[in-house]
């Protein structure tokens, strides 16, 4: 694979509806417009995006044996004690952060974002091809590195980690796992027939809804990280080198890895997503009441207002480039068609 | 009317601390309570960063002595990591007996 | 009709996006998960629903003559009388509630819930069969029930029943009476061309966003009545026998009557789940606004936390299998085409 | 700044009560309110029964007179059936004449 | 073309799903019915329709040249000078308004409704004919009529112009301009094919959502013009005939100037309705923060109370009868097949 | 628990004037301050007419001459055009040290 071919990959996804709807989103806020996404149909979108997820995954499961999920899985469970275990210590060590901060930043960049999640299988829509069904299974166990991090955190701490059932809990049970896993159950019982009569509204192809609205989502988004870029200055030079090297290394792990037992194509691009993206939401959520003292300057502008938008302008297309390149030149992994 | 005094205490945080606080107080002795959704600003700036949830305003109707309790429980827990500001002052009820 | 068929429709029903959405719903609630649903979404969706329903059937609505429609339109107000009648009654001898309990549970079980009234259509489509075009307006006649179980508590209770004028003006201009009349007629007046191009957003086909955002609401409704389940035990077995009792009787009653009527096997299932569904929105703030000495958590709950998941999970197919029964065995009635 | 004192009165009740409450509070002289929406808990817990719809939060600002009015009338009229919390306070507004 | 024709129109327009939609909702306000439309769902609509016909108009630019463009820009930008102008002196000489009431009537008539602009739209994709890709800049160009109509007030109070620089800001960065050039611009680079798989969600025409949510909007609009219809009486006769009379003599001059400038039978209607329009949302804002002391019961109840009815009713179609008259017996202008 | 009396300002307002409000108040000295979103009716009407977006309830714990500051502002700037009610009263707070 060359450099031109890699350009080309990115050209293609900085044309994408997608990234355009994000860049327009970045603009409207440092333009001070006054559009207004309403929180509540953010919500309900960030809800329907992984329910539909979850569905079309799915129905993609028939057939699908325990071998060849059984590797991909242990990956996933490999990765999300790995990175957030990484970050941690990398933090403390090399950026000499204090516990709590460094427990709170391991905490979302090793868990996973829902948009660059959904972004990352708008990329593979856009490539035109398919992916595995049990994909949404891989992103709800990348979730369980928010328990690996504040368990370091409680250990650095010497906090009894007692309370750390509730967080198994809530991270067991939290929305997006319960939409990803419940949409990808009810897929699997409803198969392509039941799915055909609502695929209008949750197929991720073009006779569906999903990337349209996904589209609306990431104006929202652009909005919402640009208003994090303002806090920058506060952030400084160390954690911009930290917010953009992170999701590529963690991208690359997840790729090579997710290759590497035995996933598609598209399927190891998308555990690169998983892998390399950044919680804005459910992790940071989980930091702030668990570490107060962290600073949430910290972990939230590194997340939101740096890797969010690196993943979704330069991440993404180069951890495709790679992943098209490993599967080509080196694994020989298998590409799946579009929707199958 | 004939109404009793009694104090309102009135507590403005993270939205991430609601079920806890909602805990707190029915420990401490408040019979009920009233929430609403609110934005802010303070010195430490939180409310800003979480930007994907609200902060919540929570009044309770509770005897001075329990208001006290409250003040107290929040000064030792919360005052110091957390984005809690509150404030307390009397205010007329009928019917002193639902709320101490 | 043997027992085999109809434990084929219960699966069937079972199996159905629609049950798996609601029963998702339920487990999100009972394993304490904290996914949300805006309550603006919700209301958002409950508005497109009941619309939806009322254009479809106003498009339907060609070529009905005034004698196809009498029938079932008589039988309905007939229902609308006869229901919260029959459950005042009962409760007030049988189960010795005081009037203002008896009168507030026989207006939620005399009159409709529109999910209930949505998953019937639902149910129908699945099946692949039609129903007539007027099916709205016998759902917006049902609401009357409200009226009648009211003038009963207010009898009873020998308070004046003046002011009864505003309880029948606020029915007759209810949301759902003013939605599902207001799409009949414009879906009438539209007819199917001028619905072509409208036909993506509302449309009960899959062609039509109808049944995709069905499975998004019920998933809510899982949750609401997963909430009000909790609130069980304070209603205590009595409640639990009426509540799964009376949706079985009431909507064998619907679909006997419907069929006799005249309604093809889609018209008279469905007026059996209107007859048998209890309203959890609508009768409840009526009841609140007139009887407040009314126990909601005797009401709300056997209306939210039995009958509505009762009648999703167990009520609509068996009453499914009896109107087919009646309608092969017994009335013969006609079976109309999917969208006809 | 020359301030006046007057009564504020804080309602919190069911959202269907919201508006009969209205006219009431008309009627017994309020010139104005201002409505917000909140969720609560209470020693009845009607509020978690209508899961559709919230709470409403009304305040209007009113001379000591008409506050006494209204505390009577909603001891009469809604104390006992329904879920209505009211407690009043004296402000200082700026303008009385605009309230009272 | 004769009358028969026009009335033609009149009955086509009065029985599309748009109008009867806005209809329902000015009954359903009128019999005083609970129906609710969500204020965030109301929002997100307006945010989807703006974007979506910014993205519709991109994809259609590819061919437009510099000329077929420039002469219907500078006609727009010369009735945002000239409109605002106008209703000005007219209110200030004829109607004898003080300075501050007149810039306010003069700042809405001289802008741009959205809801009357997509409802222009939801004409011409009835009549099944196309407009020029480059027509959402013309909307976006017309919206400077405010900072017109604020000017000629802050020169009649003599109110220093130095804050105008803000308002100049305010109405570039609006939320409409932002999302209309956006989507226009996404539009334009992302072409027909990258449009095709997003076309469910935003397309104009019958494979797309866009008319059918343009009909549950105009529910709600209807339900808010019916409520400033209430305020009639405050305003008069005099704003009746002002709010009447003024979009059909700025509608003759949009479509004529459009049309004698080059565009299509579509565009030069759609110019017709950007100009007869009266803005609700933006403009009253603006002139509520700069001109406090005129009447919002004047400015807002002509706009939304009588012209927005009346636009939708009457004065959309006499405007396109005007316009496929002038474009048929005098001028000659292109017809743009649909979707093209 | 030691508790300090402050003054709390309450203001409420159309929705078009937040940020220059906001503004304001850090100009004349308040710290932070607490928004809610609320509806209202007055003698004006104006929040009637704008359906579109509703009225803000801002509340700022300041000490009392700033209060009184915030009061004569208001009274200057805005009383007279805008739709603005406002009014302040005595809290009981625990670290003064924050709002004032
Ligand atoms: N002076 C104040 N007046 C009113 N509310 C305040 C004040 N200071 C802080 N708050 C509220 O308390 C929250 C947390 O404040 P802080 O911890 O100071 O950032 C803010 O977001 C505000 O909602
Ligand atoms: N002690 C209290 N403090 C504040 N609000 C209360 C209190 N008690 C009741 N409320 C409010 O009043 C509503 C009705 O209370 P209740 O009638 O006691 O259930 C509750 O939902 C709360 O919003
Ligand atoms: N007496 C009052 N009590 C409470 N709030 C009021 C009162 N009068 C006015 N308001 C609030 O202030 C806003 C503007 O009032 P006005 O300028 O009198 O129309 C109203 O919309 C209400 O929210
Ligand atoms: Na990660
Ligand atoms: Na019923
Ligand atoms: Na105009």
């Amino acid at each position: 694979m060359e450099l031109a071919e890699t350009l080309g990959i990115l050209q293609r996804n900085l044309f994408s509806p997608l990234t355009l709807a994000f860049v327009l989103g970045m603009i409207a806020t440092l333009v001070k417009s006054d559009i207004e996404f309403p929180e509540q149909a953010y919500k309900f979108i960030a809800f329907y995006l992984m329910f539909a997820i979850g569905l079309n995954g799915g129905v993609e499961l028939a057939g699908t044996t325990f071998q060849t999920f059984a590797w991909p899985a242990l990956v996933t469970i490999f990765l999300a004690i790995l990175l957030p275990t990484a970050c941690y210590f990398i933090l403390r060590t090399v950026f000499r952060f204090d516990v709590a901060n460094a427990a709170g930043v391991a905490a979302l960049y090793g868990s996973v974002s829902s948009v660059t999640f959904a972004a990352g299988i708008g990329v593979v829509e856009t490539a035109n091809i398919g992916y595995e069904g049990f994909i949404p299974t891989l992103a709800a166990l990348a979730e369980w590195g928010i328990i690996v991090a504040l368990f370091w955190g409680r250990l650095g701490l010497k906090t009894p980690n007692d309370a750390i059932g509730k967080v198994v809990q809530e991270t067991l049970t939290g929305r997006s796992v319960i939409l990803l896993m419940g949409g990808l159950l009810i897929g699997a019982i409803i198969g392509e027939k039941g799915f055909e009569r609502i695929a209008v509204v949750f197929s991720q192809g073009p006779e569906g809804l999903f990337r349209g609205v996904l589209v609306l989502f990431l104006i929202e988004m652009g909005m919402v990280a640009a208003r994090q870029l303002r806090e920058f200055a506060r952030v400084g030079p160390r954690m911009l080198a930290f917010g953009t090297a992170m999701p590529v290394v963690m991208g690359v792990l997840g790729a090579t890895l997710g290759a590497l037992s035995g996933l598609s194509l598209g399927g190891a691009f998308i555990l690169a997503a998983i892998a390399g993206s950044a919680s804005y939401i459910d992790a940071p959520a989980a930091v702030r009441a668990t570490f107060p003292q962290a600073n949430p300057s910290i972990y939230l502008t590194s997340s939101l207002g740096i890797t969010l938008p690196f993943n979704l302008l330069i991440g993404l297309p180069v951890l495709y480039a790679y992943t098209q390149w490993l599967c080509y030149s080196v694994v020989g992994c298998a590409v799946l068609p579009a929707g199958g | 009317m004939e109404t009793t005094t009694i104090s309102l205490v009135t507590i403005i945080a993270e939205g991430v601390l609601r079920e806890r606080l909602l805990e707190d107080l029915k420990r401490l002795g408040a019979r009920g309570w009233t929430i609403g959704e609110v934005h802010g600003h303070g010195i430490r700036g939180i409310s800003e960063y979480f930007w994907a949830g609200s902060q919540v305003r929570i009044e309770t109707l509770v005897s001075p002595a329990v208001g006290e309790k409250i003040l107290a429980h929040l000064q030792e827990h919360y005052f110091t990591d957390y984005s809690v500001t509150a404030f307390v002052h009397d205010v007329r009820v009928v019917r002193p007996e639902r709320y101490v």
